[in-house]
């Protein structure tokens, strides 16, 4: 890892929140027109951050505290090395112990809400994860490495050669923001049957990290959406925000869905498109392969 | 298998009411469904007896606020009928336009509500934006959006004039098209038909034996709807129920999506036909007598019985709601669902705890 | 200092004669001696081992004396007593399948091979085989300290009246002597006995509790392996043929391999997968959980299955680039896939711990089938972490087990709060399995993108059976986790929590746990040195280019870059600030969310008021999914497809 | 002061306890958060959870069940937190004053912060309850 | 799935149905029952609006010869049925259409229209 | 006009057989209405007999008991529960008896319905 490499990485730790929190109000004020509301101000999350991080402390038992924290620290880890230009799978990998810790949480509790909660969260775990990681190999069977640097040295637009993939990130992408078909361990939108799910037993300051970790999540998924097209920079910039508006669309467009539903959407279109587009660059590109 | 028994209620962001379902499931699946109900109880029956039989008209409308208008018609039918009073058809023709305006916001609220226990936001928002325009008309005829208070013994004490029945008109007509842009989404959408079809099925003979009426009944094929009694002004307008055969959440959408569209041709057409004359005659003397009612809610057949002794206060009023003969068929439907089933079959009954339990 | 030979023959000989020793004396004082004593001196041997092998270099040697006709008499011995076991128990396929191996084998031997044929050396000791003996010798030592507390215990509570410890002892340290000698031979009749003994041991401590699902066990036990010798000694003849030889060393000879040598290779491979208990075998694997808790953690994380692994692992450079070599790694991924989704809908602990077992060995065969550096690497840094993870797990269950009487891990909800010691190192030893930086995570890092850099489309699938598996596998474990911490907390209206029960810290079955999880998470931070001292020098003894660049700290492979000690930092802090920044006072804890019919909650756990204004107690059970994921609807599907693809492999080779 | 307290008074949370209240006033509660009115204009949120809520909107009388569950879900909500109750009945038992089982104004089981009244209380009323309770939540230390 | 999508395109491009409630107030329809008051001035104290109150939110205190007779008037009890005002024969309660404002203590009005004390309510059992 | 109503008086003891008999029409009960006479109940069945009401009037002594119909009609458990939580009459044989709890909880007066309520209740 450069010095570059190592500052890109720190002031993404510094920034991500910002603009993390800044799409989320974005999130809710285009979702509230897009439903004939006028909606919160775009500013709106930092209040809520605030306020929640102001809240007296009160937990269901020690432990969550702990999970929360490990929640929030490793979803920081995986920003810094996705903009430290590390490698792929070990990002993901770091999500998924950040996913875990989530669940962990909810599991310390004996509270019926959250351990559904939690169960689904392991499900949409199974769901999201292999999608992710069998893009990343995809990526490396494009660009010949893991690491993000060299994903961006990679001259040629990855979306070019990996569409399937693409859409089948946007599925993950989808579970993972807890966006409508997939909100089901815990919806963004409290009528849900699990009430907030994995959330249920966290609040005030504990809930606060969660959220600021999933404002580092957004950042990070999206960043990642921006590799499809990472040569010039606003292309990819341009292609995540259009993914993230897209997902806007779906949400507003489906009634949440069971997770049996999910599992088979997610193994039997996303991983098969991964896996179809795998095979296609193999015949159709390899010469392109490095 | 290991099993979890929980709490679903009294108080749940789905839940519209305060009832508590006590839950048992293996995974996901439901295996026993146990309601602990008493959380909305106030003893509204007692108190009808407590209070001057003129003043029960505003306590039985808010025995439920959504279909007030019905509940406050239903009692004013029973007293009228024991005391023999006969309404004007004005009136009559009116009691049918605030009801069927009730039907019309109830069954768009409760699409919504629908809408959102499968966690269809935007939906849910689209159809209550449609609802605040019947809620206007509510407001502009009436002087309340859900509690009007203005059905009496004897009558009603609004009168809606030519100026009104005008705007009314034009305010419905921007109504159509925004139920028409909705509507289409209950009953094609894949998401929505792979959360409600054959969920909830409820069986045609079990409906009935169950005592189950309303959209309950007739999206289970029951052709039964209490206006088919022909009170108010139905006999003279015409009234066909609509009646759906697959008995599951889907059906019961569908049973309602018709219902909603005719009740707004109900609306029109009273108002079209609307005689004139009175709207109310005096009533004097004090209810001596029995009767039983049967009027249809949004929800389904609501019984009314009244026993009065010529004094000033009732004997006894007794007060059937459609929730309360709907809960056995949901115990039914419950048992072999999936957890995320559990809010829209429940809500598939439309239940209102509320008028349940008085 | 011992002469390499001396340290080969304490390896070997030492656990076989702590055996017969221990079959005589049954007073138990005397029998902690004896297995203490030379369970220290195992461990010191493999570790002169290794520095004499990291010196010197393979060793490679033929001991002097007529080894070679008492090999070939206990071998007879052993296969004739197989077939007694099958007459003995009625069991058609162990008589069977005994006999067939015991006429092959004589015709072989007596019929086939000139008289007086010998294979030099008869041992040959490289890095791997020196990495699999510490394995044997270390973990294996533990496990059997481990279970001088544990049998005491287990026959106090079937109640016993006359002890039979030291049968189980003699079996229990003799698999040690005989799995040494599987990694240690070279010569293939040597193996042939070794891998039988061990088959032998396994059979016996299956069915030690002698009940009727023991023995059943036991016996699928030995049939399936038995179903593994058959094939080795086929295949033994096959290789015979082919080349004249039945020295290891010339079957991997490097350089590429005879078209004729890949059958006798994928019947050896066969043996592996059926020692490893890979699908279709798994059943044997699975129903050894029946034996006493040290058995299972003996057979999953040092040997036994092991051995099964080794087999295909050392034979790989001989395979390396063929159809076999294709065929291996998509079947060990499949299995790492399947046995990984079905060990989501089981709640038994130690089923869980059977199948994640059978799930990592597909892993490692999956690696040897991509058979390149980097993949080897990956392989025996598996073999390493999981032994030791393993050993962890099966070690603290079984002191569950024994704690609160269940195997289900249902009935250890909350067990945080009931045997917090335990339950902690049974924790972090699933974190230390499942996430990164440890060493076990390291590994499928390593072999994912090993698998991603193998360069036919076959490997999609590969890759494909892989990332469903891992996603799988975090299902399980972090439920498992979830139901070891599920608590409430004293405050959330409860009056007290209630007290832990009486934890044997100082006792040496808790002591072993711990030594183990220290170990595996000391080698997790050690794994930069543990790759470039010991992982790919043993790689580069069977002839691969060490792929792993280890320059400071990080772990690097061509196209990929992995720095341990920034996630271990983060993860200490991740636990320290939390602890470090907030007071949590009592009064700040409130109870659960129950829809605002929460009431005081008792000892049990939160209570709810319901039906009546009655109190109920909350039920937090776990999600299985038994449906989507059970045995019932998925095993007929896993069994066929793991046939199908033993055959597609035979038929590829054949044709 | 400052900053926290502006973000409190932006972001509150709302759950809703219908506490044998006749619907009346939940359906106007309900209709405040669709977009006629749009109370999450103010960062209002129904939240559904006490853990997580700032305000706990009552509607309908406390009677007897209803003012345990009404104790229990306020013991949950953590600090600083208010109470609004809407409508006639939550106030005083409005028209059900005279039941048996009623036992008067939410206030009977927990302390309120604002009333809001009306039968139903329009949604405007109760736009203005919350900016009111807003107030009150921002002199809170 | 794709049903929805006519109805959230036409909203985003749409202005938005919210009423910037408080910021822009809409007129009230005509005979909205929102706000009553009673005024006390011409009240007779006759009580009928009493007796006809079906939720107690307005009361006689006092006998009509009583030089303190007084009536009080409960907004927070009030369902706004508007009965009371039909029955006076004075016009002595206006019915108005805006609502009435919340406040964070359940007022009673007296005599003047002024908030009264709740010691005085508790002494006469209102 | 609007609900025509046909009241028949039984005796407590052919209650089951006339219910039987309208259940075998095709009837369905609607409701039952407890009504207290103080010096006893009577209890008006209403069946749905279409298009009309059809009430079974049956007079039970304040003592006595009253064999439920829930046995042969699911759908009376709740009527029934309901009548002997609001007036302590004695039903017997509720398919599903939630023992005077299904509305009224602990603190709630007993039997509120009754005309003239024991002494020892508190007011409601
Ligand atoms: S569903 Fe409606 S009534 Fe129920 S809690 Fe939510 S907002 Fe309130
Ligand atoms: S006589 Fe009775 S009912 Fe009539 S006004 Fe007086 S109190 Fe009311
Ligand atoms: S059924 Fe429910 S919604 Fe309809 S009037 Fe009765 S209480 Fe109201
Ligand atoms: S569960 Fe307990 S009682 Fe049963 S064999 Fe194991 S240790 Fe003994
Ligand atoms: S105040 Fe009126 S509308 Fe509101 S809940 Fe009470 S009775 Fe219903
Ligand atoms: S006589 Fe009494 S009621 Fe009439 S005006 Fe005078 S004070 Fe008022
Ligand atoms: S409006 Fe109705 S509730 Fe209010 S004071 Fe008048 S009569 Fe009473
Ligand atoms: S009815 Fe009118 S005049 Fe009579 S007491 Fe009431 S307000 Fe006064």
């Amino acid at each position: 890892m450069s010095l570059t490499e190592l500052l890109i990485g720190l002031a993404a730790l510094v920034l991500a929140p910002f603009v993390g929190g800044f799409l989320r109000g974005v999130d809710r004020r285009v979702t509230a027109r897009m439903q004939g509301r006028i909606g919160p101000p775009v500013r709106q999350p930092f209040y809520d951050f605030l306020k929640l991080w102001a809240k007296a402390l009160s937990l269901p038992n020690k432990a969550s505290l702990v999970w929360a924290w490990a929640y929030l620290l490793l979803t920081m880890v995986t920003v810094f090395m996705l903009f430290a230009g590390q490698d792929l799978l070990i990002i993901f990998f770091v999500l998924a112990f950040a996913a875990a810790c989530l669940a962990f949480g909810a599991y310390s509790v004996r509270s019926p809400y959250a351990h559904i909660g939690a169960h689904r969260e392991l499900l949409q775990i199974l769901s999201y994860e292999p999608i992710l990681l069998l893009t990343v190999v995809a990526i490396f069977l494009q660009t010949g490495t893991f690491m993000v640097s060299g994903v961006l040295e990679h001259g040629q637009p990855l979306l070019l050669t990996l569409p399937l993939a693409f859409v089948a990130v946007l599925v993950a992408l989808g579970i993972k923001l807890r966006k409508s078909p997939f909100d089901i361990s815990a919806s963004e939108h409290a009528h849900q049957e699990l009430v907030r799910g994995v959330y249920t037993e966290y609040s005030g300051r504990t809930l606060a990290l969660i959220e600021l970790a999933h404002w580092y999540q957004l950042v990070l998924i999206l960043a990642f959406v921006a590799l499809f097209w990472a040569q010039p920079l606003w292309a990819g910039v341009l292609l995540a925000l259009g993914a993230y508006f897209l997902e806007f669309v779906v949400d507003n467009v489906t009634a949440r869905l069971r997770w049996t539903w999910m599992l088979s959407i997610s193994w039997g279109k996303g991983v098969g498109l991964v896996l179809l587009n795998i095979v296609l660059i193999q015949f159709v590109f390899s010469s392109a392969r490095v | 298998m290991p099993r979890m028994t929980f709490p679903f209620g009294p108080q749940h962001p789905v839940l519209p009411e305060a009832i508590q379902l006590k839950l048992t499931v293996e995974d996901e699946r439901v295996v026993e469904v146990l309601p602990a109900i008493g959380y909305m109880h106030r003893g509204i029956e007692k108190a009808a007896e407590k209070n001057p039989y003129l003043n029960n008209v505003f306590l039985c409308e808010r025995i439920c606020g959504i279909c007030s208008f019905i509940h406050g018609m239903a009692y004013c039918q029973t007293i009228e009928e024991i005391m023999k009073v006969e309404v004007p058809p004005r009136a009559e023709y009116l009691r049918v336009i605030w009801s069927e305006l009730s039907r019309l916001h109830s069954h768009l609220l409760w699409l919504g509500l629908l809408a959102d226990s499968f966690g269809f936001e935007s939906l849910f928002m689209q159809c209550w934006r449609v609802r605040e325009i019947v809620l206007d008309v509510l407001e502009m005829t009436t002087g309340q959006r859900v509690i009007q208070s203005t059905c009496v013994i004897g009558g009603v004490r609004r009168d809606i004039d030519a100026e009104q029945a005008a705007r009314m008109r034009e305010m419905l007509k921007t109504l159509k098209p925004q139920i028409d842009a909705v509507i289409p989404v209950f009953k094609h959408d894949y998401t929505i038909k792979s959360r409600t079809v054959g969920r909830g099925v409820l069986p045609k003979d079990q409906a009935w034996k169950l005592g189950a009426v309303g959209p309950t009944l007739r999206g289970s094929g029951g052709a039964w709807d209490a206006r088919m009694t022909g009170y108010a002004a139905y006999d003279e307008l015409g009234f066909e129920p609509m009646v759906e055969t697959d008995g599951d959440s889907y059906a019961r959408t569908l049973v309602r999506v018709r219902e909603t569209y005719q009740a707004y041709e109900l609306v029109l057409k009273a108002l079209d036909r609307l005689p004139e004359g009175e709207t109310k005659v005096k009533v004097k003397g004090f209810p001596n007598g029995e009767a039983a009612i049967r009027v249809e809610q949004p929800r389904g057949e609501l019984f009314y019985y009244a026993l009065g002794d010529g004094t000033s206060h009732l004997e006894r009023l007794k007060v059937r709601t459609p929730t309360f003969v709907n809960i056995p068929a949901l115990l039914t439907m419950l048992p072999g669902c999936e957890i995320a089933d559990v809010p829209v079959i429940v809500l598939s009954i439309d239940p209102c705890m509320s008028c349940t339990e008085r | 200092m011992l002469s390499g030979e001396s340290l080969v023959a304490v390896l070997v000989l030492l656990p076989v004669a702590t055996a017969a020793a221990s079959l005589a004396i049954k007073d138990e004082r005397w029998r902690w001696l004896l297995i203490i004593l030379p369970s220290g001196v195992l461990i010191a041997a493999s570790l002169l081992l290794l520095a004499q092998v990291l010196e010197n270099g393979p060793l490679t040697f033929t001991p002097s004396g007529p080894w070679d006709s008492l090999i070939l008499i206990v071998e007879l011995v052993l296969l004739a007593y197989f077939v007694y076991v099958g007459v003995a128990r009625r069991h058609l396929l162990v008589l069977g399948l005994g006999a067939t191996q015991l006429v092959l084998f004589a015709l072989f031997k007596f019929a086939w091979l000139p008289s007086g044929f010998k294979v030099q050396p008869a041992f040959h000791i490289d890095l791997l085989a020196v990495i699999m003996c510490l394995v044997i010798s270390v973990i294996g030592s533990l496990i059997v300290m481990y279970a001088l507390n544990y049998m005491q215990s287990h026959e106090r509570h079937l109640k016993l009246g006359a002890t039979r410890q030291h049968v189980f002892f003699f079996y229990l340290v003799g698999f040690l002597g005989a799995m040494n000698g599987v990694v240690f031979a070279n010569s293939l009749l040597w193996f042939l006995l070794f891998w039988g003994l061990t088959t032998l041991c396994c059979y016996h401590l299956i069915r030690h509790d002698l009940t009727d699902e023991a023995e059943q066990s036991g016996l699928r036990a030995l049939w399936m392996n038995l179903v593994g010798g058959l094939a080795l000694v086929t295949g033994m003849s096959l290789a015979y043929q082919a080349s004249g030889s039945l020295s290891l060393l010339d079957l991997t000879g490097f350089g590429t391999v005879a078209p004729v040598m890949l059958l006798p290779l994928a019947l050896f491979c066969f043996a592996g997968f059926t020692k490893a208990a890979q699908v279709p075998f798994q059943g044997w694997l699975l129903g050894a959980m029946v034996a006493p808790t040290p058995v299972s953690a003996l057979l999953h994380s040092s040997t036994m299955v092991k051995a099964g692994v080794y087999l295909v692992l050392r034979l790989a450079p001989g395979y390396e680039g063929t159809y076999l070599s294709a065929g291996i790694a998509v079947f060990g991924a499949f299995v790492f896939m399947i046995t990984s989704v079905l060990a989501i809908s089981q709640n038994v602990s130690k089923r869980v711990l059977a199948y994640s077992t059978i799930s990592s060995l597909g892993l490692i065969i999956c690696c040897a089938g991509i058979n390149t550096g980097l993949a080897i690497a990956a392989a025996i840094a598996l073999i390493i972490y999981h032994a030791v993870v393993k050993g962890v797990l099966f070690l603290a269950v079984g002191i569950m087990e024994q704690s609160i009487h269940s195997r289900d891990i249902e009935d250890m909800e909350g067990l945080v709060t009931r045997l917090p010691a335990l339950a902690g190192m049974a924790i972090i030893g699933m974190v230390v399995m499942l996430f990164v930086p440890f060493g076990v995570l390291f590994a499928k890092w390593a072999g994912l993108q090993a698998a991603a850099a193998a360069p036919t489309v076959w490997f999609s699938l590969v890759v494909t059976f892989l990332v469903v598996g891992s996603a799988a596998g975090i299902v399980f474990w972090v439920r498992w986790i979830g139901r070891l911490m599920s608590h409430t907390a004293a405050g959330a209206g409860a009056p007290e929590a209630a007290p832990p029960e009486a934890e044997p810290r100082g006792s040496l079955s808790y002591l072993v746990v711990a030594v183990l999880l220290a170990g595996g998470v000391v080698l997790s931070v050690l794994a930069a040195p543990l790759v470039s001292y010991l992982i790919s020098p043993a790689g580069a003894a069977m002839g691969y280019n060490p792929a792993l660049d280890t320059a400071g700290w990080h772990l690097k492979t061509p196209f990929g870059f992995f720095t341990p000690w920034v996630l271990f930092v983060v993860i200490g802090a991740a636990l320290l600030l939390p602890t470090l920044l907030v007071r949590v006072r009592t009064e700040d804890i409130r109870p659960v969310y129950l829809c605002g019919e929460h009431r005081a909650s008792t000892a049990g756990g939160p209570v709810f008021t319901s039906l009546g204004d009655q109190a109920v107690p909350l039920v937090t059970g776990g999600f299985y999914w038994s449906r989507a994921f059970g045995e019932r609807s998925l095993n007929v599907w896993v069994n066929g497809a793991g046939i199908a693809l033993l055959a597609a492999l035979f038929v590829g080779v054949i044709v | 002061m400052g900053l926290i307290s502006k973000a409190r008074v932006k972001s509150p949370w709302i759950v809703h306890y219908c506490c044998s209240s006749c619907n009346g006033c939940d359906i106007e509660i309900l209709a405040c958060l669709t977009p006629y009115y749009d109370v999450e204009r103010f960062g209002i949120l129904n939240i559904g959870n006490p853990k997580h809520a700032d305000l706990l909107v009552v509607t309908g009388p406390a009677n007897r069940r209803g003012s345990r569950v009404l104790k229990n879900l306020y013991e949950q909500m953590p600090d600083p937190k208010l109470v609004m109750a809407v409508g006639a009945c939550a106030a005083t038992g409005g028209v059900f004053h005279n039941c048996y089982n009623i036992l008067g104004g939410v206030d009977q089981a927990i302390p309120v912060d604002v009333y809001v009244p009306g039968c139903a209380a329009r949604p405007e009323a109760i736009i203005d309850g919350v900016v009111l309770a807003l107030d009150k939540l921002s002199k809170i230390k | 799935m794709p049903w929805m999508i006519p109805n959230i395109a036409k909203n985003l491009t749409g202005a938005p149905a919210t009423r910037k409630y408080p910021f822009e107030k809409r007129p009230y329809f005509p005979g909205a029952r929102g706000r009553l008051e009673v005024d006390f001035l011409t009240c007779t104290f006759c009580g009928l609006c009493e007796r006809v109150c079906p939720a107690q939110a307005i009361k006689k205190i006092g006998d009509k010869k009583d030089p303190d007779v007084t009536m009080l008037y409960k907004p927070f009890a009030c369902i706004y049925c508007a009965r009371c005002a039909e029955v006076c024969k004075f016009g002595s309660i206006k019915i108005f259409e805006e609502h009435t404002a919340p406040a964070d203590r359940k007022l009673t009005l007296g005599r003047e229209g002024e908030p009264v004390d709740e010691e005085f309510l508790l002494n006469n059992g209102f | 006009m609007k609900s025509v109503m046909e009241t028949i008086s039984v005796g407590k003891g052919d209650l089951g057989l006339a219910v039987q008999r309208l259940l075998d029409n095709n009837s369905r009960l609607v409701t039952a209405v407890c009504l207290d006479q103080e010096e006893h109940f009577v209890v008006k069945y209403f069946f749905h007999k279409e298009p009309e009401l059809v009430c079974l009037a049956v007079k039970v002594g304040k003592d006595e008991e009253l064999p439920g119909i829930s046995g042969l009609h699911l759908n009376a458990a709740l009527i029934e529960n309901e009548m002997k939580e609001f007036f302590g009459i004695n039903i017997t044989g509720i398919a599903l008896d939630f023992g005077g709890r299904l509305l009224l909880s602990e603190e709630s007066p007993r039997a509120p319905l009754l005309k003239k309520r024991p002494e020892t209740q508190t007011e409601g």
